[in-house]
């Protein structure tokens, strides 16, 4: 075990990745010697050389569209969006291209690409550096979403996301880069990151996030055990597929659930996770399941954001209404 | 700031020469590419009638350029790799696409038909100027792998528009990457000018990039086979990067959908007509002896044995079982989708999809 | 009162727009002399000339992107996207640039821009031609997002939409265009169309759709009503805002729901829809509310299509369901 | 293919003519090119210093390339309008945009301060590329509304492999518009280096749009003036687009979260001081006897009193109205936004939202 932040456990996976694999690349702007803006990619051209890690012209669509040729040819791109709010000059490579290709080639072409997104808000940046376009890829068959919640998560789950045939999108919490969390970085990769993770168990609430709002969330069922409230606590950790068999269990105990993301609540995950819950939990159910989430708004000035974004106080407020009634 | 034109066959069959790009072409080799033209242009013939007897969706056909396609596809190695759009029939002929397999895209059946790998073919890309990129990370992947191979990379004047386009050329250039671009200006986009999509020739972008450029008579099957395999060549040996403009003409509609009569005068087709490629090659084998007419006699037999195929292949063709539409959206089992398999299968032994005929 | 067909709704729609305010500007591909594909904009170039009916190159980024620019000087850009499938290279544009503009520049620039795209399946078209992506755009904050059921509402819903300050993305489903209706092109616009509609009152089962799927729900209840159940059918016209208001209301009497679109049901406005009903009327619903839409698939070859697309026999199933219990 | 790099002031000072681009430059034109390159280097230092200390998130310096800035902000007539990044200040303030305004947004106060119709300047671009569409739609607008105004489209090398603007230069082009591609290669996007971004000049990319194209020295205040001014009298004029590449340098770090030790040697930085903007325009002034101390002397105060100022609205300023954020999403009433609203207010005036200061 090692103490390491997650943009080094998630430094770490790659490292490992491209060592095992040397079909395994990267690309992006600035990975190189700068190591990325967040230094996730730090060391790894040195080590690696300029031909698997590799600093691209300034062009989102071209480094998709070159990773798809790549993986053509055979080759596992890895990829780094700066910040969420660059990915969408290459949506149509994404969704059109990399989404479909495996479908539209009758299962022949395989697209082993993963493409990493630092997301979600809380670390004061300028507009578009704060986003949470999830539910965008995750509405779209052919992709995989994976987003970890700890550096624990992320040194495995980056490398599981590399090693399947599919597809990943994997969104990095930044709010959550510098977290510390012990690191297995010794022992072999296991389990299938396609499943939910219960994180805390509880008995009267089934609290369910993803990302960064994991934290949240834990921190909120430790403010409500104060209260005597006791909430489980569900890590959604892979958003396509969706394994809500977990939370539907959970809830089906509890007969109570609340859905926490940093997106816009209108058609965001937890619109989802609350059809699903309440399509087989009818009869279990006490209260409707609430969701918390982003208003209606473009990410406001980050002056604005502790009054935008989830916190501990938010989730709490919606486990009062669910246990209200 | 571009070369001059490159034409080896003027549209009388003469023959010339040009310094850069000398071209050994025997009567075989005349005689094959007449043959790919030949049955190119009959496909396209007999999927338009596919089409308008119901049996096809749509055909997109190809009418005038099948001399730059079929010459850009005999320049290609066995080993080099080829990105397209849904027009360049004549390349699928060289590589050998069965033809059945097209047109079960057409009809619907499949998104794709053939494994790139077996023809050195992607499979096509109807958004325009996305496969530029695919074809440049193609050839990024070929020189990590220190292959001698490179990519031919084709669209049409409308796609020099994309951004997607531009991106691949400055990938290219960046990485020097084994690419050729193979633009066809057909001088139309659906009904569009080309005119509307630059005012300078489509060759003279390729500078600003630092990539070298050619203008070739698009209906000349010669120079497109010389030109294109020079550059081919080229990249191959590290040289990076060629644009060729293939200057030609759609003569038929966009496809099957379009009704070009809106849109453009008939004498515009007419200039082009006499310009057409197979014409000339024929008279160029006339002249150099390679033209008999039990040749002539035996690729009209082949043509009619392919139209013969298709129609059979075709025709009242059942439609594929509902359930292989969740097959392969996926390389890795993904619980939704097994999940939603299962709830077709469940609908179509239900009772009220047992109602859908008599409903 | 004049029979038109949803195309010649919407040209005359286009017509009368373009005859009111002379910032008005078509711009697309293919928009002039041919008319469109599928002939919207037919004559229109010819009558209002070539700076005001605008056939631009193929770039759809450039089209929004030059129609950004436009708004800003004071016009009025309504867009053709030629299909579905082609607005993904503009989502760059889109989400961050028009969505937002308004928004960043403190409410001093207006976005009116209309983003008209034919949208949907059942023509059997080759890919690309056949998607439904309005989700993206519905949980896309600073859009607004229409879609006409019939050619009544096609002719004044398209010039609502162009005389809104905001932008509007306008899905035409194209498999409507050929319907005719009975079209008011004399008596002045009135009314809001950032409203449901109900379109046929029941007792038993509230349908809820939009677009297309909203003539299929109308032949369902016709055909469920042979059975004995009656059901309202309610036309959401607005995907943002969405107003379930009336959906509410209706469902508190009904006590039954079922929300049908083609777009994948994982993360598409049914998921929203039965949110919010289920929040807003828990104790009233007797069953779950029930979605039916497209699988998680990328669009199928169009010999699937009949099996992957709702049909009045999916929705009758889905009706079965929730009056089981 | 472009003209050699202009030049009208060399480093040591001293003015060359260009017979294509004639400038009469008088003293108090000099004093004003001065002043506002010095009050920008003095908002450059001031601004990262707030930085610094915690006042702002961020600030993207600007050192280096003030000249080619301050002079095409000259170049434009009031009327004119000009779309910029993040990094144009320039421009910003030769258009007189008050600087704390500019500074709200780096701390997060706004997105955006100043009002575009005003000062003649869209509120900037973070997206790289985007807002050059923006400048050529704006553009065709002044078209047609029969304007005598033009548009200064800005960005910087790394913007030009993006997909958008090879779109902007495709629609100016097809429509002749009455902008100016006005790019500062400062050699490096973050840590990339211009090669990486293209191996032919920058300015060579015009060409294969039928743009005339100019590379100019952009370091030099005047031929930065003298170039755009004739660009921008061409575009009002009917001309079309032209397209400037200004050579320069990025003295800073990209932004004050940067780190440029990574990638880049010093020795070039050094290289770059040499070639200093403000530096070469004193020279020039004492030569022509357009310098004097008390004017010298007159501009650090006005620099001081700036510093001040920003100081003083900047430091400490309080957090602005929560329910502020949800003003403007839409012109027009949209009831989501109206129910988010309402919910905040409800949070905001309930017992567990009073509880956070105390959590
Ligand atoms: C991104 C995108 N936008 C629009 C279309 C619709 N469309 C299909 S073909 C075509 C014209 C293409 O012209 P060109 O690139 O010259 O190729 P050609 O058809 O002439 O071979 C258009 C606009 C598309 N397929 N993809
Ligand atoms: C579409 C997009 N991708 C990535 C970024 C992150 N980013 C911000 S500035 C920058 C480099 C820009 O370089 P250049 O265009 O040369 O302008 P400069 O900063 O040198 O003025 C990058 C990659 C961005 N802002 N937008
Ligand atoms: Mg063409
Ligand atoms: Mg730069």
């Amino acid at each position: 075990m090692t103490s390491m932040t997650m943009v080094q456990a998630l430094n770490a996976g790659l490292r490992r990745a491209l060592e095992d694999d040397p079909k395994v690349l990267l690309m992006g702007e600035d990975i190189g010697p700068l190591g990325g803006v967040f230094r996730v990619t730090d060391g790894l051209q040195k080590d690696f050389g300029e031909d698997r890690v590799i600093d691209t012209p300034l062009a989102e669509s071209g480094i998709v569209g070159t990773a798809v040729g790549l993986a053509m040819r055979g080759y596992r791109p890895v990829l780094e969006i700066q910040f969420d709010g660059f990915v969408y000059p290459a949506f149509d490579q994404i969704v059109t291209m990399v989404a479909k290709h495996h479908y539209r080639s009758g299962g022949i072409t395989r697209m082993p690409i993963v493409i990493r997104i630092p997301y979600g808000g809380g670390i004061g940046a300028v507009e578009h550096h704060s986003e949470s376009p999830e539910a965008y890829f995750a509405h779209t068959p052919g992709l995989r979403v994976l987003t970890p919640a700890d550096a624990g998560q992320a040194y495995v789950t980056i490398q599981q996301a590399i090693a399947s045939d599919d597809p990943v999108i994997y969104f990095e919490p930044k709010r959550r880069y510098w977290d510390r969390a012990e690191v297995d970085d010794v022992a072999p990769i296991s389990g299938s990151p396609w499943s939910s993770r219960l994180v805390r168990a509880g008995d009267d609430v089934t609290l369910v996030a993803y990302g960064p709002m994991v934290r949240t969330c834990l921190e909120a069922a430790e403010a409500a055990a104060e209260d005597g409230v006791s909430c489980s606590v569900i890590d959604l950790r892979s958003l396509s597929p969706l394994d809500l068999g977990p939370v539907v269990d959970d809830v089906r105990r509890t007969g109570r659930c609340v859905v926490v993301h940093e997106a816009p609540v209108v058609l965001g995950l937890g619109a989802e996770v609350a059809s699903v819950v309440t399509e087989q939990c009818f009869f279990h159910l006490e209260a409707p399941v609430r969701r918390v989430g982003g208003a209606y708004i473009p990410y406001p000035p980050n002056r604005f954001e502790r009054h935008y974004l989830p916190d501990v106080d938010r989730v709490l407020e919606a486990i009062d209404e669910v246990t209200a009634t | 700031m571009t070369e001059d034109v490159v034409q080896l066959l003027s549209p009388d069959g003469e023959r010339h020469d040009h310094p850069d790009y000398p071209l050994d072409c025997d009567h075989e080799r005349l005689r094959a590419l007449y043959r790919d033209i030949a049955l190119t242009r009959r496909l396209d013939v007999e999927s338009t009638a596919l089409q308008r007897t119901g049996e096809l969706g749509l055909w997109c056909p190809v009418l005038g350029q099948e001399g730059a396609q079929v010459g850009a596809g005999h320049a290609m190695r066995a080993t080099d790799f080829g990105f397209t759009s849904y027009r360049e029939v004549g390349i699928f002929q060289v590589r050998d696409v069965d033809p059945v397999d097209l047109l079960h895209l057409y009809r619907g059946v499949t998104h794709a038909s053939w494994d790139p790998h077996q023809v050195g073919l992607g499979i096509f890309t109807i958004v325009i100027g996305s496969h530029a990129l695919h074809a440049v990370g193609y050839a990024m992947g070929i020189q990590r792998d220190g292959a001698d191979e490179a990519v031919l990379a084709c669209f049409g004047d409308g796609a020099t528009s994309t951004g997607d386009v531009h991106e691949a050329m400055v990938f290219a250039a960046a990485f020097a990457a084994p690419v050729v671009f193979f633009v066809q200006n057909n001088q139309w986009a659906i009904s569009v000018p080309v005119a509307r999509q630059s005012r300078a020739p489509l060759a003279t972008r390729a500078a600003g990039y630092g990539i070298p450029a050619v203008q070739i008579d698009g209906n000349d099957v010669l120079a497109s086979l010389a030109v294109t395999r020079a550059a081919l060549d080229r990249a191959r040996e590290g040289g990076g990067p060629t644009f060729i403009e293939a200057v030609t003409y759609r003569r038929g509609p966009h496809t099957t959908s379009d009704d070009p009569t809106r849109y453009r005068d008939q004498a515009e087709v007419e200039h082009w007509v006499a310009l057409d490629p197979l014409d000339r090659l024929v008279r160029h084998m006339e002249i150099v002896g390679a033209w008999d007419a039990g040749f002539a006699a035996s690729i009209d037999a082949e043509a009619d044995a392919l139209g013969e195929r298709l129609r059979d292949a075709i025709r009242g063709m059942s439609d594929p079982d509902p359930m292989t539409m969740f097959d392969h959206v996926y390389a890795e089992p993904h619980a939704q989708v097994e999940a939603d398999r299962q709830a077709l299968a469940d609908h179509l032994a239900s009772d009220v999809a047992g109602a859908v005929e008599t409903r």
